[in-house]
């Protein structure tokens, strides 16, 4: 299997400048900081790290049009499989990861609770979309929209777009699996996207 | 009728005996909204003896988005923004629909090229849409192969629409008086040719296959969920629906709007080919060879591409629209989408009612799920093609 | 074998039932491990075959070279989640009927023949012991469903049941032709009568057609047998959630996991003995091959042909399965327990 | 058939229950006395003339603070602030609410609008659901988002919301909900400035007002 | 009797075909994209983050007007010459990438970059400043962008110039 690293799109190219924060180092080690209680890292934490990182399996808890790209990210072209986490579990007993994806509304949000409440420990929730993260669109009129799924349960990776790419979600999957493992590994981005990420002038 | 017992082939539940000396009841069963066959969130409310459906309960509402409210807080141009979260799935037809309504109380007319434009993305929409229409059908009736097939080709469609619009899977394309953008110069045009040449003739022949005509799926989906003609008619039914039950009807040829007239293509309908006329498969096979038809469809519209300007109004940030009401439907990848808009002169509409097909086409399950067992509820839901951003909006 | 019973009784220095009580435990063991093991294997080769048909390519990353340890890490993973036991469901069942479902394909992997001189029981009759045994699982599917309290399980377990034990039939029946051709119970006896190279083996339709028919009711039946594939009635992802281990979590799901697998792995090498040859090579001058690969081999085709009916298929309603099982899939294994004996005693094969 | 002839063939048969015809080149319109729509659903669906066999849309509309010059001077309606707490406003509605029916048939190919006006204190209509069994959802959405009852309807139940949620949303004067069920639907502030001392120091000039946002 | 073997003739060879299918895409290229180590080409209308260029920024507020979410916050201070911008902040958490507001900015400040994947581990950066009014306080006027040096539009694209001042 070639592992090719593709040149930087045109988009990329350092004239044209695009300020945003690169900020996931940061991020990280203030969620090492204030988990490293709980990463005693012997071995076999290490290990059972390894293996909780590498099989996600995420409840099939489509919401709305971010399911579809769910569903796209499963799928043939992006392929969440490789990295372990294609095993859609139908009932939330067996799985790891509650993706909210899509507009949670105020009829739903009791559901919702009690479908992370019936998932086992140790679980994580991924908020996927604008609506998910904090109402997005249906902020201003909707009366029936919750403003964040944060205000239903606990969240550990935002991934923004409406709705995000899939290759946002697989970044948000990474990002999820960085946290589990409590450390940088080796699911980096390339390194043109880094080098490009420096240029940009850190903003508080 | 929704507290009433109802009575299937002369047994009734309830208080019966149907062992002497054994009271039985029937087993109350949530199907959603966490459910996978559910596509989404929509919650049936099921009473079960056994297999066997005896009354069906559609609750909704658990992806109300309030859009019809936000209609009347935000100004036309950025309402179409929510329209593309209305059908998730065929977005395009959706932009369509609302720029026609806004166009029609407007009295705006749209260049020949702009309309050309948004038949052929609207019918790529549409290929789309049908696309996870078998693609989910296939997997209610559990071949997930076909899926991941459907998945294949519709990312092809999508980073066709994201070339020309620049949203992968949400456009927001369409604008009153014509289209955002123009065609890309890079090609597109004969991409998206060669795309519907292959599709024709190489994909879907191979859904036919693995799918259509595989014995298990027809025996499946033939004679199941019958909707006859009357009662699609009664409950509203349009679309793929209606004219898998056998009804000549669709509003691009029947109440034509932008561009359709200029084309030759065909209505497909439901011949009961399997079975009965409406049944699963009638519906389903609709749905395929619509796809073949909106290949036709961009071919055309594409190949007779005229030159012009692809927008009528410069690119004004408001849009004010004059008083009046007008009601306004065309036919998105689910059947009729209508907009009822009362305008007040002003920036925002004072009311806009949006009369999805998803919302009409699902009630039938009332009626036509009862008798059923509940993997055929599973065929009949799925073969509905429901989405529930247009059910609940 | 006998090197096993030499070493206990021997270098030991145990007495015969010792030696006995020392060989079983150990092959308990082995089996177990053998059992884990080819589960473990078979995930991941589902999730490749799956992907590649699929256009995709499943697990990559785990372990770098394509996935190799995915399913390690699904296993460790699945050790270390909570175990929940529903509040209202039955305690003593609910944490038994996973047991049981294990039990029911650990016993049947006691009689397999992997070798001419390697099985863990030697019983002369192997082939009805199998068949005894994994009928348990039946047991332990409707005390799951039954014990979760939740509706979806109940009709999982409901449908299990009568799937499971309508498919027994047409099963056991398909193996009858065998049996009358051999004689013999024994799964050794049945192996050794298809010596001499692949015309000899009891798929060869040329040396009986009726056998040759008999192979794919077999191979049908253990796709039900096994709730897999085109048959999936008992955890129909679309309509039942996950049918009877919907409430399951952690460890007890896993088992539920394993038996999967284990019985997967179990009816492929049953029809590889059955029909096809058993340990013997496909051509005498292959002889070379160690006995144990040729089985294991054999076995592993017919679970990736299981896998390939798996990803192709579309479901079948519950009714058209009894449907295929009482009225087509009887009959015809009726047929070919007639046709095969008619067909024996007409060139004189029949023992 | 034409719309006014279709009028005149309701109107002979409704006799003073015809309001009137509104001629408009978008969408004419017949307004009917509410007491009679049903009966003249019921004329237009089964008269062999007009055959109308499919209901397209049943819209509920509320008219309260209607521009009827047309100047786009509506009111406006109240929705979240920025950081997410509901605005209040002091006006009481007065204005009625109306349902309006779009007709289609496909036998004859011919579309007919019907618009009925109740007050807000009586806001009922007679159901139409026994005729176009799709009637029975809309009317259902109608109730739940406007508060338009439908006498005689067979499942009168709120379509979307839940049976506990408080007033009916599409009307104007719906005021956004802060908390529902123990659900909170108020918004995060994070929106907010977080340079604030800095930039309105007090030896700086006041500055104009935050705009819009 | 004949409809019987019929069908199960048909279920066999269907089933056969379908299974052709699936063994024959065994042997062909997955079309996957693996996606942190191959990424797609974006095209050039592609719609990412939203970025704002605040040099070239001069705070008309048309952009804030058009958002359809109201994700757009700008802050001034002063009135016409003295006119300054102190805050330009995009909320993402609300953003849904329509791209309405870069359609009719005069001055060119905000683009849709190619920029998308970026999770967050904590929502609250995902509002995002795009100016720190500690460094430098960007004018508004045109006469006082021309006489600190900051970038102006040329002329002739626009005769209004700073009409985005009364705003």
């Amino acid at each position: 299997m070639s592992r090719e690293i593709t040149p930087p799109p045109a988009g990329y190219d350092a004239g044209r400048e695009q300020m945003l924060d690169f900020k996931v180092d940061e991020q990280l080690l203030q969620v090492v900081e204030t988990d490293a209680k709980n990463f005693i890292l012997t071995t076999v934490d290490e290990m059972f790290n390894w293996a909780r990182l590498s099989s996600i399996w995420p409840v099939t808890f489509g919401l709305a049009c971010c399911a579809i790209e769910m569903m796209a990210t499963s799928a043939t072209r992006y392929d969440i499989d490789r990295f372990g986490a294609g095993a859609f579990r139908a009932t939330p007993r067996q799985a790891d990861l509650m993706i909210v994806s899509g507009t949670v509304t105020a009829k739903m949000a009791t559901r919702l609770k009690l479908i992370y409440d019936q998932m086992p420990e140790p679980k994580w929730v991924i908020a996927m979309g604008s609506c998910a993260i904090g109402g997005g669109p249906y902020f201003k009129y909707g009366y029936h929209v919750v403003k964040g799924v944060d205000f239903i349960v606990p969240v550990d990776v935002y991934v923004p777009g409406c709705p995000p790419r899939p290759e946002v979600l697989l970044d948000g999957l990474m990002r999820l699996q960085d946290k589990i493992r409590g450390r940088k590994g080796r699911f980096i981005a390339p390194k043109w996207v880094t080098d490009y990420a420096k240029l940009i002038p850190y903003r508080k | 009728m929704a507290n009433e017992p109802t009575m299937v082939n002369g047994r009734g539940w309830g208080d019966q005996d149907h062992v002497p000396g054994i009271k039985s009841e029937l087993l109350e069963l949530n199907m959603g909204p966490q459910h996978p066959a559910t596509h989404g969130v929509l919650r049936l409310l099921l009473h079960t003896d056994g297999e066997i459906v005896y009354k069906v309960t559609p609750v909704l509402g658990y992806l109300h988005r309030c859009a019809e409210k936000i209609a009347e807080g935000v100004n036309y141009k950025q309402w179409v923004v929510y329209t593309d979260r209305f059908d998730y799935l065929a977005p395009m037809c959706c932009n369509h629909a609302y720029v026609t309504a806004v166009e029609k109380l407007m009295g705006q007319a749209v260049p020949e090229r702009a309309e050309h434009i948004r038949v052929a993305t609207s019918e790529l929409s549409r290929i789309a849409s049908h696309l996870i229409a078998l693609a989910t059908f296939g997997l209610d009736m559990g071949a997930w192969t076909p899926l991941l097939y459907c998945f294949r080709e519709r990312e092809e469609i999508l980073n066709l629409l994201e070339r020309i619009s620049g949203g992968r899977m949400l456009y927001n394309y369409m604008i009153p008086g014509g289209v955002r953008y123009d065609v890309p110069n890079d090609n597109w045009v004969a991409d998206v040719l060669d795309f519907v040449d292959l599709m024709e003739h190489n994909k879907l022949p191979e859904y036919n296959t693995l799918l259509s005509y595989n014995k298990i799926f027809i025996e499946r989906t033939a004679d199941v969920g019958i909707i006859d003609a009357k009662t699609a008619l009664d409950y509203g039914c349009t679309g793929p629906v209606l004219r898998g039950s056998g009804v000549d009807f669709d509003c691009r040829r029947d109440d034509p709007y932008s561009v359709y007239h200029k084309f030759d293509w065909q209505v497909q309908i439901g011949h009961g080919e399997k079975g009965t006329v409406g049944d699963c498969w009638d519906r389903y096979i609709v749905r395929a060879r619509e796809i073949e038809q909106s290949c036709r469809i961009i071919r055309q519209a594409l190949q007779t591409l005229p030159d012009g300007p692809y927008q009528a109004l410069a690119l004004k940030a408001i849009v004010k629209v004059p008083a009046g009401a007008a009601y306004t439907r065309v036919e998105s990848s689910k059947g009729e989408l209508g907009h009822y808009i009362i305008s007040d002169g002003g920036q925002t509409a004072f009311r806009n009612k949006v009369r999805s097909p998803s919302f009409c086409n699902l009630q039938v399950v009332e009626k036509v799920g009862v008798g059923q067992m509940v993997s055929d509820l599973v065929a009949l839901v799925g073969s509905l093609d429901i989405v529930l951003g247009e059910i609940d909006r | 074998m006998q090197l096993l019973y030499d070493f206990f009784t021997g270098q030991a220095g145990m007495d015969l039932a010792g030696a006995h009580i020392a060989v079983a435990s150990l092959m308990a063991v082995l089996m177990f491990t053998v059992m884990a093991l080819c589960a473990i294997i078979f995930t991941w080769m589902e999730r490749k075959v799956a992907g590649f048909m699929q256009s995709r390519y499943g697990p990559m990353y785990t372990g770098r070279w394509h996935g190799w340890a995915q399913a390690v890490a699904d296993m460790l993973k699945i050790l270390g989640k909570e175990d929940i036991i529903p509040g209202e469901a039955d305690k003593g069942m609910f944490q038994f009927a996973p047991i049981l479902v294990l039990l029911g394909s650990l016993l049947a992997w006691a009689a397999i023949p992997w070798a001419p001189d390697f099985v863990a029981a030697d019983f002369d009759l192997g082939l009805f012991y199998i068949f005894a045994v994994s009928s348990l699982v039946v047991i332990g599917i409707l005390m799951a469903g039954w014990s979760s309290n939740n509706k979806w399980a109940l009709y999982g377990a409901a449908r299990g049941a009568a799937q499971m034990v309508s498919y027994e039939i047409p099963l056991a029946l398909a193996a009858i032709p065998v049996v009358m051709r051999t004689g013999s119970l024994n799964p050794q006896d049945i192996i050794i009568a298809q010596q001499g190279g692949i015309w000899n083996w009891n798929i060869n339709p040329i040396m009986n057609p009726f056998l040759f028919i008999a192979f794919f009711m077999y191979f049908i039946a253990s796709i039900a047998e096994t709730n897999r594939g085109p048959f999936d009635m008992p955890e129909t992802e679309s309509e039942l959630v996950a049918g009877y281990h919907t409430e399951y979590t952690g460890m007890r799901f896993a088992f539920f996991f394993l038996s999967e697998y284990a019985n997967l792995f179990l009816v492929s090498m049953i029809a590889t003995m059955l029909f096809l040859g058993g340990w013997w090579a496909p051509f005498p001058g292959m002889a070379w091959i160690p006995p144990a690969l040729n089985f294991i081999i054999k076995g592993v085709l017919l679970v990736f042909l299981n896998m390939w009916v798996r990803w192709t298929l579309p479901r079948v309603r519950v009714d058209q399965l009894m449907f295929l099982c009482w009225k087509v899939m009887i009959p015809l294994s009726l047929l070919c327990v007639v046709g095969a004996g008619l067909w024996m005693m007409a060139w004189g094969q029949l023992k | 058939m034409e719309q006014n002839a279709i009028y005149e063939l309701l109107a002979g048969a409704l006799g003073d229950g015809a309001l009137g015809f509104t001629e408009n080149p978008l969408e004419p319109w017949a307004a009917v006395e509410t007491a009679k729509v049903a009966e003249a659903c019921r004329f237009l669906r089964d008269d062999p003339r007009l055959d109308f066999d499919q209901l397209m849309c049943l819209s509920g509309i509320d008219w309260d603070g209607f521009d009827e010059a047309g100047k786009g001077k509506s009111v406006s309606i109240l929705g979240y602030s920025d950081d997410g707490q509901p605005e209040k406003s002091d006006r009481v509605a007065t204005g009625d609410l109306g349902v309006a029916y779009h007709l289609y048939s496909h036998a004859l190919r011919h579309k007919f609008t019907l618009r009925v006006r109740v007050t807000r204190e009586s806001a009922t209509v007679p159901t139409i659901s026994g005729l176009w069994s799709t009637a029975a959802w809309h009317e259902r959405e109608a109730w739940d988002l406007l508060g338009l009852k439908f006498a005689g309807h067979p499942d009168p139940r709120r379509m979307l919301m839940e049976e506990d949620w408080v007033g009916h949303p599409l009307r104007k004067d719906y005021v956004m909900p802060d908390l529902w069920n123990g659900v909170p639907l108020q918004g995060q502030p994070y929106c907010a400035n977080p340079f604030p001392v800095e930039s309105g120091g007090p030896d700086k000039p006041a500055g104009d007002k935050p705009a819009e946002g | 009797m004949g409809q019987y073997f019929t069908d199960i003739y048909l279920a066999v060879s269907s089933a056969l075909q379908g299974m052709a299918i699936t063994f024959k895409h065994i042997y062909k290229k997955p079309v996957t994209l693996q996606f942190p180590d191959e990424r797609q080409v974006m095209p050039e209308r592609f719609r990412g983050f939203v970025h704002n260029d605040t040099a070239k920024c001069d705070a008309c507020n048309i952009c804030a007007k058009l958002c359809p979410v109201d994700c757009i916050y700008i802050e001034t201070e002063g009135k016409a010459k003295d006119r300054y911008m102190t805050r330009y902040a995009i909320d993402y958490n609300k953003c849904i990438w329509c791209s309405l507001c870069t359609e009719n900015c005069h001055t060119g400040s905000i683009t849709m970059s190619h920029d998308y994947d970026h999770a967050v581990f904590d929502r609250r950066t995902l509002v995002y400043e795009f100016m720190d009014p500690r460094e430098a306080k960007v004018p508004c006027h045109r006469a006082t962008r021309i006489e600190q040096n900051w970038w102006v539009e040329p002329k002739e694209d626009k005769p209004g110039g700073d009409k985005g001042d009364d705003e």
